[in-house]
């Protein structure tokens, strides 16, 4: 299987992953976002585009709808369950 | 009333965009036409073409469709085109085998893609069989194949012209190089070079009272009997072979006494001319025959110029669609037909040249 | 332990990145048809037909055997399949094109023959492989190449309602649904349900899709949700309009919408 | 048949960089010069998200096949670009590349007779603007080729750009700015003898 080499941030209520080898940039997880907490970041993704990461972990409430909205699959968030360390 | 009028001047465009600006000038009235590429933008400028100059665009359901279409529009009198390619052309073989059987001018552009089946959407010369003798009918119709973008233009315009005065289904054809390439042509008002638009007239709607002032029209494409339908072809073909040494087009250069002749249609046919250019200069007897008109086929100029020549190199991208033709046109002939097949894939000079040097050498050590 | 995207499991891993254009609707319609094929357990049986246009692209798309076919055809390749081998759970995916133009009198037929098919046609209102011309589904107004002054009801009629059509068209065992690349879940659902509906040999199925086509709509992210989600829904009501008895409600697609 | 020229051009690159303007935008120069043009884009059902390739013939003599096997002067702008034009690659062939483009030094084509490393992307960036990166490099052929005067090429970019040099008549300067680097360049490279 070819690995797809995720950037994982972690966040103070969960984990934001992006697979910047299948980002195209389209940014329709950026609009999708209710909190506006996804950018563009420095790293580049498949087309040589900018690929997008979370700038504000504090906003995020973990809702997954970019990762729904992303036709590519680049995206994956998790959400801490209470008790989690 | 249209009779858009064109400045004659030197353009740069793609040969899509060639295809409408030519049947605006040739006054044609309406384009029905269904997106398939590589001719999508022949529809894309005439829809913006169309509204300025009164004239009337339809997208259709699909090509079946924008066939019969257009034979509904010259059924009332007007001077309708279409566009297709590749799947498109398949089954535009319906449409025009009707029209072909009525007589009817339609016009169909075709820009050859990749085959068998949807294959590939950028070149071929693969549609040479379709676009000749696809029709479940003997092939009455006219086919130009072109050479570049000034012939396009030049032929298109011809095209309703020929169809409007011999009354059999014309066909442009193209590739999707010529498609989509850009090179410098001039583009004028063929009635500025007194070249006179043949003004169509309408099958239905005719003035008067059917039965009473003039007769109805009764136009059908099926026959009851054999013997009906016998008298019916025969009176087509002799029709046809009567006007065809009209509509018959090839062009050659130093054919008489070539070692090897190459003969090609359309663009190839360009390569092929450099090809011949740089032999010569290098003292290689080539020649180079092509035919403009691949129905009717200029079978009896290509007869007397294969007959003098050592040899034929029939070139084309396709694996032997237009060496058919060729061969048939020979048949009795002894002269050995030599291919070069590349079927989808453009070819150059060079190659061309370098394949005669090979046949020229080879013939040398045989002698 | 390496994090792996999250794909549906029938998705072929080594066609991915796919062959659709950045925020093409394609990539999630197929996500749903994927995690509909998970959820049944159905990858060994599943036949999955595409057609021309940009839904060709999806030929190497999924672990599953796959069938490109002619534009607007695949609806009859599908049906031979099917009625050649019952056992099999036949797909047929295209676009407005495919089904509403050039395959039309095939969506007709198969859907009037209720063939125990699953045809899932994705919206995007135009015909968007060939560079953007008109479709039947283009809207009042909306530029396209071919329409280069804004589609006109006048001159080239309505979007065509093509789930309120096979709705009219079948018999009471068909299902039929509109979903939305928007709304994810209900999509999935309605996948499920539809293939459903063929497992159980009630009869045809069909999903349309909303979809998305920023390359040729000419849209940035914004334009494009907005397109999507304001102006498609105004000619297009999304939800499920035909449910056999037999399937009953669809109490979990409920849970399952946005 | 004395040929002035005919020189044989590929330009490679991804979607969104502006390959195709910097063809057409030569061969529209061409034509106003009054040479035979012949440009073609590389199309396919897989362009979208693909490399995008242009084919242009600039000659005095018509051009005979609209594609060719090698090119004079081959462009390549991404590494998906330098593996995509591989085969128009010859022994005459002079290659040019932007250092910046992530292009792996093992990758270069060593087979063309000359490789030439153009930073527009640095020069575009730090001197001009991101955005006319492509017409660096359109300089950058003009002054490997000399296929068209460089006047030439500012009046079919005013064709091409003009309405929008209308409105904002500062990126008329920058786009003609981008464009004498991009010669400038070359010069500089060929000049040194480097690269």
């Amino acid at each position: 299987m070819e690995g797809f080499e995720p950037v994982t941030r972690e966040l103070p209520g969960g984990t934001f992953v992006v697979f910047p080898g299948l980002c195209k940039g389209c940014g329709l997880c950026l609009e999708k976002c209710p909190k506006r907490c996804l950018d563009w970041s420095e790293r580049l993704g498949i087309y040589g585009t900018p690929a997008i990461e979370p700038v504000d972990g504090e906003t995020c409430n973990y809702c997954g709808l970019c990762a729904l909205a992303c036709p590519d699959c680049a995206i994956m968030v998790t959400k801490k369950k209470r008790g989690d360390a | 009333m249209s009779g858009a009028v064109m400045a004659e001047k030197r353009v740069f465009m793609t040969g899509n965009e060639v295809v409408a600006w030519a049947a605006v000038a040739a006054r044609a009235d309406v384009m029905y036409g269904y997106p398939i590429t590589p001719q999508n933008e022949v529809m894309h400028y005439w829809t913006r073409l169309a509204p300025k100059h009164g004239k009337i665009f339809l997208q259709t359901e699909d090509e079946l469709s924008a066939g019969f279409a257009t034979i509904g529009g010259v059924l009332a009198g007007k001077k309708c085109f279409t566009a297709t390619a590749g799947p498109g052309n398949v089954l535009m073989q319906e449409p025009v085998s009707m029209a072909e059987m009525m007589r009817l001018p339609v016009v169909v552009v075709v820009m050859q893609r990749g085959g068998p089946s949807t294959a590939t959407v950028i070149y071929s010369q693969q549609e040479v069989t379709l676009t000749t003798f696809g029709g479940n009918g003997e092939g009455f119709r006219v086919v130009y194949s072109t050479a570049g973008l000034q012939e396009l233009y030049d032929h298109t315009i011809k095209a309703f012209n020929t169809a409007w005065r011999y009354r059999f289904p014309v066909f442009v054809l193209a590739d999707g190089y010529q498609a989509k390439m850009r090179e410098p042509l001039t583009v004028y008002d063929p009635v500025e070079r007194g070249i006179e638009p043949v003004a169509p007239e309408p099958y239905v709607g005719r003035p008067g009272k059917p039965g009473a002032d003039r007769p109805p029209g009764h136009y059908r494409n099926t026959y009851n009997t054999e013997e009906e339908l016998y008298a019916v072809v025969l009176e087509q073909a002799a029709e046809y072979e009567r006007v065809a040494p009209e509509i018959v087009e090839h062009e050659e250069s130093g054919a008489e006494g070539a070692a090897v002749l190459v003969v090609a249609h359309g663009v190839v046919a360009r390569a092929a001319k450099q090809a011949v250019e740089l032999l010569r200069a290098e003292g290689l007897k080539a020649g180079y025959f092509r035919p403009v008109t691949l129905r009717p086929l200029p079978a009896e100029a290509l007869r007397t110029a294969a007959g003098r020549a050592g040899r034929l190199l029939v070139v084309e991208s396709a694996y032997g669609q237009f060496a058919r033709l060729v061969r048939d046109a020979l048949y009795g002939l002894t002269v050995d037909v030599v291919p070069l097949y590349k079927p989808g894939l453009g070819i150059t000079a060079e190659e061309i040249a370098s394949r005669c040097r090979e046949l020229a050498a080879s013939s040398a050590r045989t002698e | 332990m390496t994090v792996k995207p999250a794909m549906p499991e029938s998705w072929r891993l080594e066609t991915k990145p796919h062959k659709f254009c950045p925020g093409c609707g394609h990539g999630i319609a197929l996500r749903a048809l994927g995690q509909a094929i998970d959820e049944l357990g159905i990858q060994d049986r599943v036949v999955f037909g595409c057609d021309i246009g940009c839904s060709l692209l999806a030929w190497d798309f999924f672990n599953v055997d796959s069938v490109q076919t002619h534009h607007g055809r695949t609806t009859p390749v599908v049906t031979g399949i099917k009625r050649a081998n019952p056992e099999l759970i036949c797909v047929a995916y295209m676009g407005d094109g495919g089904g509403y133009a050039i395959g039309a009198q095939h969506l007709v037929n198969a859907a009037g023959r209720n063939e125990r098919i699953t045809v899932i046609l994705a919206n995007n209102t135009q015909y968007a492989m060939t560079g953007g011309q008109m479709a039947p589904t283009t809207l009042p107004g909306q530029k396209t190449e071919t329409s280069p002054y804004g589609r006109d009801p006048e001159a080239t009629g309505h979007p065509a309602k093509g789930p309120e059509m096979v709705a009219a068209i079948t018999g009471e065992d068909a299902y039929v649904a509109r979903g939305t690349v928007s709304k994810l879940p209900q999509l999935r659902r309605m996948m499920v349900r539809a293939l459903q509906n063929q497992i159980e040999g009630r009869g045809f199925s069909f999903v349309e899709v909303l979809s998305t086509c920023p390359t040729n709509w000419r849209t940035n992210a914004k334009d494009t949700w907005e397109f999507l989600e304001k102006k498609m829904p105004a000619h297009f009501r999304t939800g499920e309009l035909k449910v056999p008895a037999a399937a009953g409600k669809d109490e979990d697609g409920k849970k399952a919408v946005h | 048949m004395e040929r002035k020229r005919s020189i044989k051009i590929v330009v490679a690159g991804e979607g969104g960089q502006g390959v195709q303007a910097v063809a057409e935008i030569l061969a529209e120069a061409a034509y106003e010069d009054g040479a035979q043009a012949l440009y073609i884009p590389a199309f396919g059902v897989e362009q979208r998200g693909g490399v995008s390739l242009a084919f242009l013939q600039i000659s005095d003599q018509p051009v005979a096949a609209p594609k060719f096997e090698k090119g004079d002067i081959v462009v390549a702008l991404s590494e998906r670009a330098v593996r995509r034009t591989r085969q128009y690659v010859g022994p005459e062939t002079v290659f040019i590349y932007d250092g910046l483009a992530e292009i792996k030094e093992e990758e270069l084509p060593r087979t063309a007779r000359r490789i030439l490393n153009i930073p527009a992307v640095a020069v575009a960036r730090a001197e001009l603007h991101p955005r006319v990166f492509n017409i660096v490099i359109m300089g950058a052929v003009i002054g490997a080729t000399r296929v068209v005067p460089v006047d030439q090429a500012k009046k079919a970019l005013e064709k091409r750009l003009g309405y929008k040099f209308e409105q904002d008549p500062k990126l008329r300067e920058l786009n003609h700015r981008a464009l004498e680097r991009g010669v400038e360049l070359v010069d500089g490279i060929l000049k040194g003898g480097g690269n």
